[in-house]
């Protein structure tokens, strides 16, 4: 019977191992998007890197640590009948070894959490994007000083480039977590906290708020979208446009409501009308609206969410449908969320202020 | 035995004393570990429903089996019950039983003292509770990180349930901690030096210097946070000029030492568990002791390791990561230690031994992931993800619930009477085990997969749902193992009083007395001369007599008081009152109240005879 | 009190040391802890208040519904007579406790009245400051120095006036004779407490008083 | 700590209401003292610019004197059990410690960085 338990108890104290031993060999980036284990930016991959290291010396001592456990308890099972074994009160030399190695290794894994802690503690030299990052309960706000850009929950940057963010809080405190492209850290109200990275990869990564910051701290999602040059100059460009950092968000002539009104657009006319009897216009800044230069608003900058590929901090995906269904209730949608319809829409102020929020890409 | 079953009845006039009254007016150590037993116990199972709440709801991904705003209720209560009402008050349940059986005494110190503590935890656990009721269970988390608690971002009764009670149960752990802390001190049977002490009672003496020293500090902060929130004040309020930082090193400086508060008693229990079921003194003593101490002072010196995520700066990273490193090396000689105790012994495997060894194989392996968070730079993926529950969950659970399971075991039939079954231990043993793997190793890859801790949901397509939904299963089969446990537990208690004075062969004064003790512990106060009091007998005698129950006619105890709860409810009420401060509303009466109780019953309390 | 008729039973302690001052030496230890979240608390804060009033320096107030510009609030002779008296008490306490272990009555009563008496004057002293404030437009969350400040303050008067209720009922019972010389460690209990509380103030008064 | 340490205050020489009262002078003193470094650094004059830039430390050494005079003298730890002194001076240290430590870590918050 106690050869039998013995098996089984090695086999149940391996498996927390073997666990962790499928974890880095069979886990790839498409199964997990928000990973830590495939790092895909400069940042990230320094704390991988330590990461590894420690992972390294936490097996070795599980396996020789636990392995010893399991022996003994293996070797030495005993019948009450049993003589009494000998009676060994310590051994000096044992217990000053078994204090020596520990510390030894334990330098292994010191020096280079040092290194790292200054590697990464300020933005490498050179050119850098600044970008400033701004919690609010529960979405996230971004503003590119230098490009003249303010956006919501989607971040776009582009590849191979130092991102230098600088951070804060509307409210509370949160935490600003990218897994593939750097790592996390906590923004607090007046305070501003730093963190940088270069993507080498273009593409997708999700991230999410990781400081508890009230009800929907769940559903405070976000995205680094990691583009091209070229794609990322673009996208520059058009957000430039109707941005309140930019002549506090005039537009083109092009979209002025004359112009809408000599082409027949009746979508973004009727659109518009809505928005600002809504009541939408109370929380957001809108290109070609009375708010489009203001950037002390309580909601996310409108003027180009058409162009978001999410809404509502990366909880749908930007589709006509989920659109109608947030903008029917937003309460159904994220119990909580601040986003509070002063009176509720008709069908027929939804049908438009859905076509004008997604015409303005 | 069975004579002394029946001298039992016959000689032994205190236990006639029964009823609800003689509970409540009750200042026997026993008599109050007993009930600190009952109330953390219920407290466990109700943490213990929360948990597995939490686990149903994240079973599936965007799962709407309850509410944001419940799920925030849930695991703020999880965490809060089961850190303050659940593992500290079983240790003090230990503590209360067994430090005076341990070291030879007939009680603590200052039993009425020791009544009040155990009054005003019941009082504070409930009032945090009584928040159920008015649909304010505190929803901020354990951790209560300001300035989300602020009158501003939290305004209902939620936080204020949280704050107050947990400054009453502040009260309760530094009264006891008083106690304790001399009792260990004066108490000692003769020749009980310091260095002959039984571990259990070493590592509980160190757990009263660390709430000694800090609860303080969490008490200002909590009162900080009440003033905030009742009495304008911006300690934490950035509008102000406060800085949310403070409230998290404050609340550090208390959580760090409370986190060996926590696990320092499990490891006075595994020590003296293994042992007895080696057959083996343990080894490296003098180690285990220093090694006690060098954990507990260092554990002020790491606070900062929660806070790596918040930006210190290089130089401050550095220090508390260093700090931190160097506290696994005396952790680890423990853990050898232990190994060393068993190896070459002849190892016994009851139920308590069971527990005492899966407790080591647990507790390394939140050790190890204890060390790798200690890396400031790893830390900031690591910190707020499911990887660093599972490093707790591995040492709170893995480590002190093992621990205080493998306890109840060893100790239940000494204060019950009654031998728990063997078989229903091991299959306990069996299924919390696996079920405690099954739901807490899968999180270490969810949090490095990207999983973020303290979310009522998640999205699909991250790649969470298989584990998370093994998690749940593995719950489901924690449930049953703690079933298995109560149902063993009634069972033995609705048999007659028959365990032995010394089922297990131990090695300390507790076991050279009848089961359940009488009254007053030891007739004659006994002499020590080792750390292994009973093995020397033993050896000396060739087999110990199984003791007899005696009169305890002539021996002097302590008299029944019911003022300490007089007091405690003084205490409650001072600190509840302020639950009401509104503009507009006397509050004040209902503290000044509670002042009133408080002063009359400390006062009755100092000028009546103690016995 | 009565306790101590509980330890006439008991075998004599491990240590030889009286339970009692062990309990209120760890008590103490405890309370340092207590008091050192407190001062942190103010020095870190120090400094930081968005709006005044200041300790010493001139600063913008809201007073009267309006902003204007006001002095430092501190008055440093007064206070400096506060923590004169308040010293001058520990050393009245030693006295009284010399006197009950002697079993010296009149000295006993005197010194110990002479206590009480400084303990009530300290207390005044910071009713006094505080009304002061408060009438300088310095409320409890007028500022981070104010609510820093009187936390800190408060919670020491607190423990002043508990140790004056503390003294007051033993000096009650010296007067009705239930104080013989075997009792004195009665006193002695409530001494060690209030030399506490002195030197809570020995570090309060510069630190918040005088370093600017 | 050990347990055989059995010490009985009575063993030892009291202290005298004479030595009281000269440490109760000297606190007096003491406490001139740090009102006249306050004062002195307060007031424009000769001395302030010497007493200015010290009277920090000057305050902390006059504090702990009179903390240690009021601990050793007056609380009887010179005479007492060493265990009264671990029991103060323990938690003193850990107190110090937390202290200083807050204070370097909110000098850094404050910095530009």
């Amino acid at each position: 019977m106690h050869k039998s338990t013995g098996i089984l108890r090695r086999a149940l104290v391996f498996a927390p191992a073997l666990g962790l031993l499928l974890l880095l060999a069979g886990c790839a980036a498409q199964d997990y998007p928000q990973t830590t284990l495939q790092p895909r930016g400069d940042f990230a991959h320094l704390v991988d890197s330590l990461f590894r290291t420690t992972l390294l010396w936490a097996t070795v001592v599980f396996i020789l640590v636990e392995g010893v456990l399991v022996y003994a308890i293996f070797r030495f099972r005993g019948k009450p009948s049993d003589a009494e074994p000998s009676q060994v009160h310590g051994n000096t030399t044992v217990e000053i070894l078994w204090t020596v190695v520990p510390a030894v290794i334990l330098a292994f894994i010191a020096v280079p959490t040092v290194q790292t802690i200054f590697r990464t503690s300020s933005t490498p030299p050179g050119e850098v994007v600044e970008i400033e990052v701004i919690g609010h309960q529960w979405w996230w706000e971004y503003r590119y000083p230098g490009l003249k850009i303010v956006t919501a929950n989607e971040l776009h940057v582009p590849v191979n480039k130092t991102v230098s963010l600088k951070m804060t809080s509307g409210d509370v405190v949160h935490s600003f977590w990218i897994p593939q492209l750097a790592a996390k850290r906590d923004v607090f109200p007046k305070k501003y906290n730093p963190l940088w990275f270069k993507a080498e990869v273009t593409g997708d990564f999700p991230g999410q708020c990781a400081e508890f910051c009230g009800l929907q701290h769940g559903r405070m999602g976000l995205r680094v979208l990691v583009d091209s040059q070229p794609v990322f100059d673009a996208w520059v460009k058009q957000q430039q446009t109707g941005s309140p950092l930019v002549d506090a968000g005039k537009v083109p002539a092009s979209m002025s409501d004359s112009a809408y009104r000599a082409t027949g657009d009746s979508v973004m006319l009727k659109g518009k009308l809505a928005f600002m009897t809504g009541g939408c216009i109370a929380c957001h800044a809108m290109a070609g609206t009375a708010t489009a230069g203001l950037t002390i608003l309580q909601g996310p900058n409108l003027s180009h969410v058409g162009s978001r590929t999410t809404i509502v901090a990366g909880m749908l995906k930007n589709t006509p449908t989920n659109l109608r269904h947030w903008l029917t209730d937003p309460q159904a949608v994220k119990e909580g969320s601040l986003m509070k319809l002063p009176r509720p829409l008709t069908e027929d102020e939804i049908t438009n202020l859905v076509a004008y929020l997604r015409a303005h890409q | 035995m069975a004579t002394s079953v029946l001298e039992h009845s016959a000689v032994h006039h205190a236990e006639a004393k029964s009823g609800l009254w003689s509970w409540i007016t009750t200042v026997d150590h026993k008599r109050i570990g007993i009930l600190y037993g009952a109330s953390a116990f219920l407290f466990f199972l109700l943490g213990g429903i929360e948990a597995f709440v939490i686990r149903l709801q994240l079973m599936t991904a965007d799962n709407t089996l309850v509410s944001p705003e419940f799920y925030n209720q849930l695991f703020t209560m999880h965490g809060t019950t089961m850190i303050f009402l659940g593992v500290m008050p079983l240790s003090a349940m230990f503590f209360n039983y067994f430090i005076p059986l341990q070291i030879g005494a007939r009680d603590v110190v200052f039993p009425r003292l020791n009544a009040f503590s155990y009054w005003v935890f019941l009082l504070g656990g409930l009032f945090i509770n009584a928040g159920f009721f008015f649909n304010a269970w505190p929803n901020a988390g354990w951790f209560g990180y300001a300035n989300l608690t602020s009158a501003q971002y939290s305004p209902g009764l939620n936080t204020d349930f949280w704050v107050i009670g947990l400054q009453i149960l502040g009260i309760a752990s530094i009264a006891a901690a008083v106690n304790f802390f001399v009792t260990i001190i004066n108490m000692r049977a003769p020749g009980m030096t310091l260095l002959r002490m039984p571990m259990f009672v070493w590592m509980s003496f160190i757990t009263q210097i660390l709430l000694l020293l800090a609860f303080p500090v969490i008490t200002v902060a909590l009162v900080f946070l009440m003033m905030d929130r009742h009495f304008g004040t911006h300690f934490f309020i950035p509008a102000g000029g406060g800085d949310p930082i403070l409230w998290q090193h404050l609340f550090w400086i208390f959580g760090h030492p409370e986190v060996y508060i926590l696990i320092l008693p499990a490891f006075g229990i595994v020590s003296e568990i293994l042992p007895v079921f080696s057959r083996k003194p343990l080894f490296g003593y003098t180690a285990m002791v220093f090694s006690g101490v060098f954990i507990a002072f260092l554990g002020f010196g790491v606070w900062s390791h929660h806070m790596f995520a918040t930006g210190m700066g290089p130089f401050a990273d550095a220090f508390f990561s260093l700090s931190t490193m160097l506290i696994a090396v005396p952790t680890g000689v423990k853990i050898f230690n232990w190994i060393g105790t068993i190896w070459g012994g002849s190892l016994q495997f009851k139920t308590p031994m069971y527990f005492a060894l899966g407790f080591i194989a647990m507790f390394i392996i939140g050790g190890l992931s204890g060390v790798m968070h200690s890396s400031p730079p790893a830390d900031l993926q690591q910190t707020d993800t499911y990887f660093v529950v599972a490093h707790f969950h591995y040492v709170l659970f893995g480590g002190s619930i093992f621990a205080l399971t493998g306890g109840a075991y060893y100790w239940l039939p000494k204060m019950t009477g009654r031998m728990l079954n063997e078989t229903a231990g091991k299959i306990h043993f069996w299924l919390m085990l696996i079920g405690f793997n099954l739901t807490f190793a899968p999180m270490h890859i969810l949090g490095l997969n990207g999983m973020p801790r303290r979310v009522y949901t998640y999205p699909a397509g991250l790649g969470f749902e298989f584990w998370n939904g093994l998690e749940t299963v593995g719950a489901a089969i924690i449930v049953v193992s703690q079933l298995v446990f109560i149902v063993n537990l009634i069972v033995s208690l609705r048999r007659p009083r028959n365990a032995p004075a010394d089922p297990w062969h131990g090695a300390t004064l507790e076991w050279s007395i009848p089961s359940p003790p009488q009254e007053f512990n030891f007739p004659e106060v006994p002499e020590v001369k080792s750390s292994i009091p009973l093995w020397d007998l033993r050896r000396e005698l060739g087999s110990l007599p199984e003791p007899q129950r005696v009169s305890g006619a002539g021996i002097h105890l302590p008299n029944p008081s019911y003022y300490p709860l007089v007091a405690a409810i003084g205490v409650f009420v001072t600190l509840g009152g302020i639950l009401f401060a509104q503009p507009h509303f006397p509050w004040y009466v209902i503290t000044l109240t509670g002042v009133a109780v408080l002063f009359y019953g400390v006062y009755r309390w100092a000028f009546e005879p103690a016995g | 009190m009565s306790d101590a008729a509980a330890h006439a039973m008991h075998p004599p302690t491990s240590t030889g040391l009286d339970n009692r001052k062990v309990a209120i030496w760890a008590f103490i230890g405890s309370e340092c802890l207590f008091f050192a979240s407190l001062i942190s608390t103010y020095l870190v804060y120090k400094g930081k208040s968005l709006v005044g009033p200041l300790p010493h320096e001139a600063s913008q107030c809201m007073l009267h519904g309006q902003m204007q510009r006001c002095e430092g609030v501190f008055e440093v002779p007064l206070v400096t007579a506060g923590t004169a008296v308040l010293l001058f008490s520990s050393f009245f306490v030693v006295l009284a406790l010399y006197g009950a272990q002697k079993g010296n009555r009149k000295m006993l009563l005197g010194w110990l009245s002479a206590t009480v008496a400084c303990g009530l004057f300290f207390v005044g002293m910071q009713v006094y400051e505080f009304t002061h404030f408060y009438h300088k437009g310095m409320g409890y969350g007028t500022n981070l120095f104010s609510s820093t400040f009187f936390t800190l303050t408060g919670f020491h008067g607190s423990h002043v006036t508990l140790g004056v209720i503390w003294l007051s009922t033993i000096l009650f019972l010296a007067a009705r004779g239930k104080l013989p010389p075997e009792k004195a460690l009665n006193l002695e209990l409530a001494a060690l407490y209030w030399h506490f509380v002195d030197v809570v103030w020995i570090v309060i008064f510069p630190v918040v008083y005088l370093m600017r | 700590m050990d347990a055989h340490v059995t010490v009985h205050s009575e063993e030892h020489s009291h202290p005298t209401p004479g030595l009281y009262f000269r440490v109760a002078l000297i606190l007096f003193f003491l406490t001139a003292a740090e009102v006249a470094a306050f004062e002195l650094a307060r007031r424009p004059g000769s001395l302030q610019s010497v007493v200015g830039p010290v009277v920090v430390p000057i305050l902390l050494v006059l504090s702990a004197v009179k903390f240690a005079l009021v601990a050793m003298f007056y609380m009887h730890l010179k005479q007492d059990s060493k265990l009264f002194a671990t029991l103060f001076v323990f938690p003193l240290m850990i107190a110090a410690v937390i202290i200083i430590a807050l204070i370097i870590l909110f000098a850094y918050w404050r910095m530009p960085h």
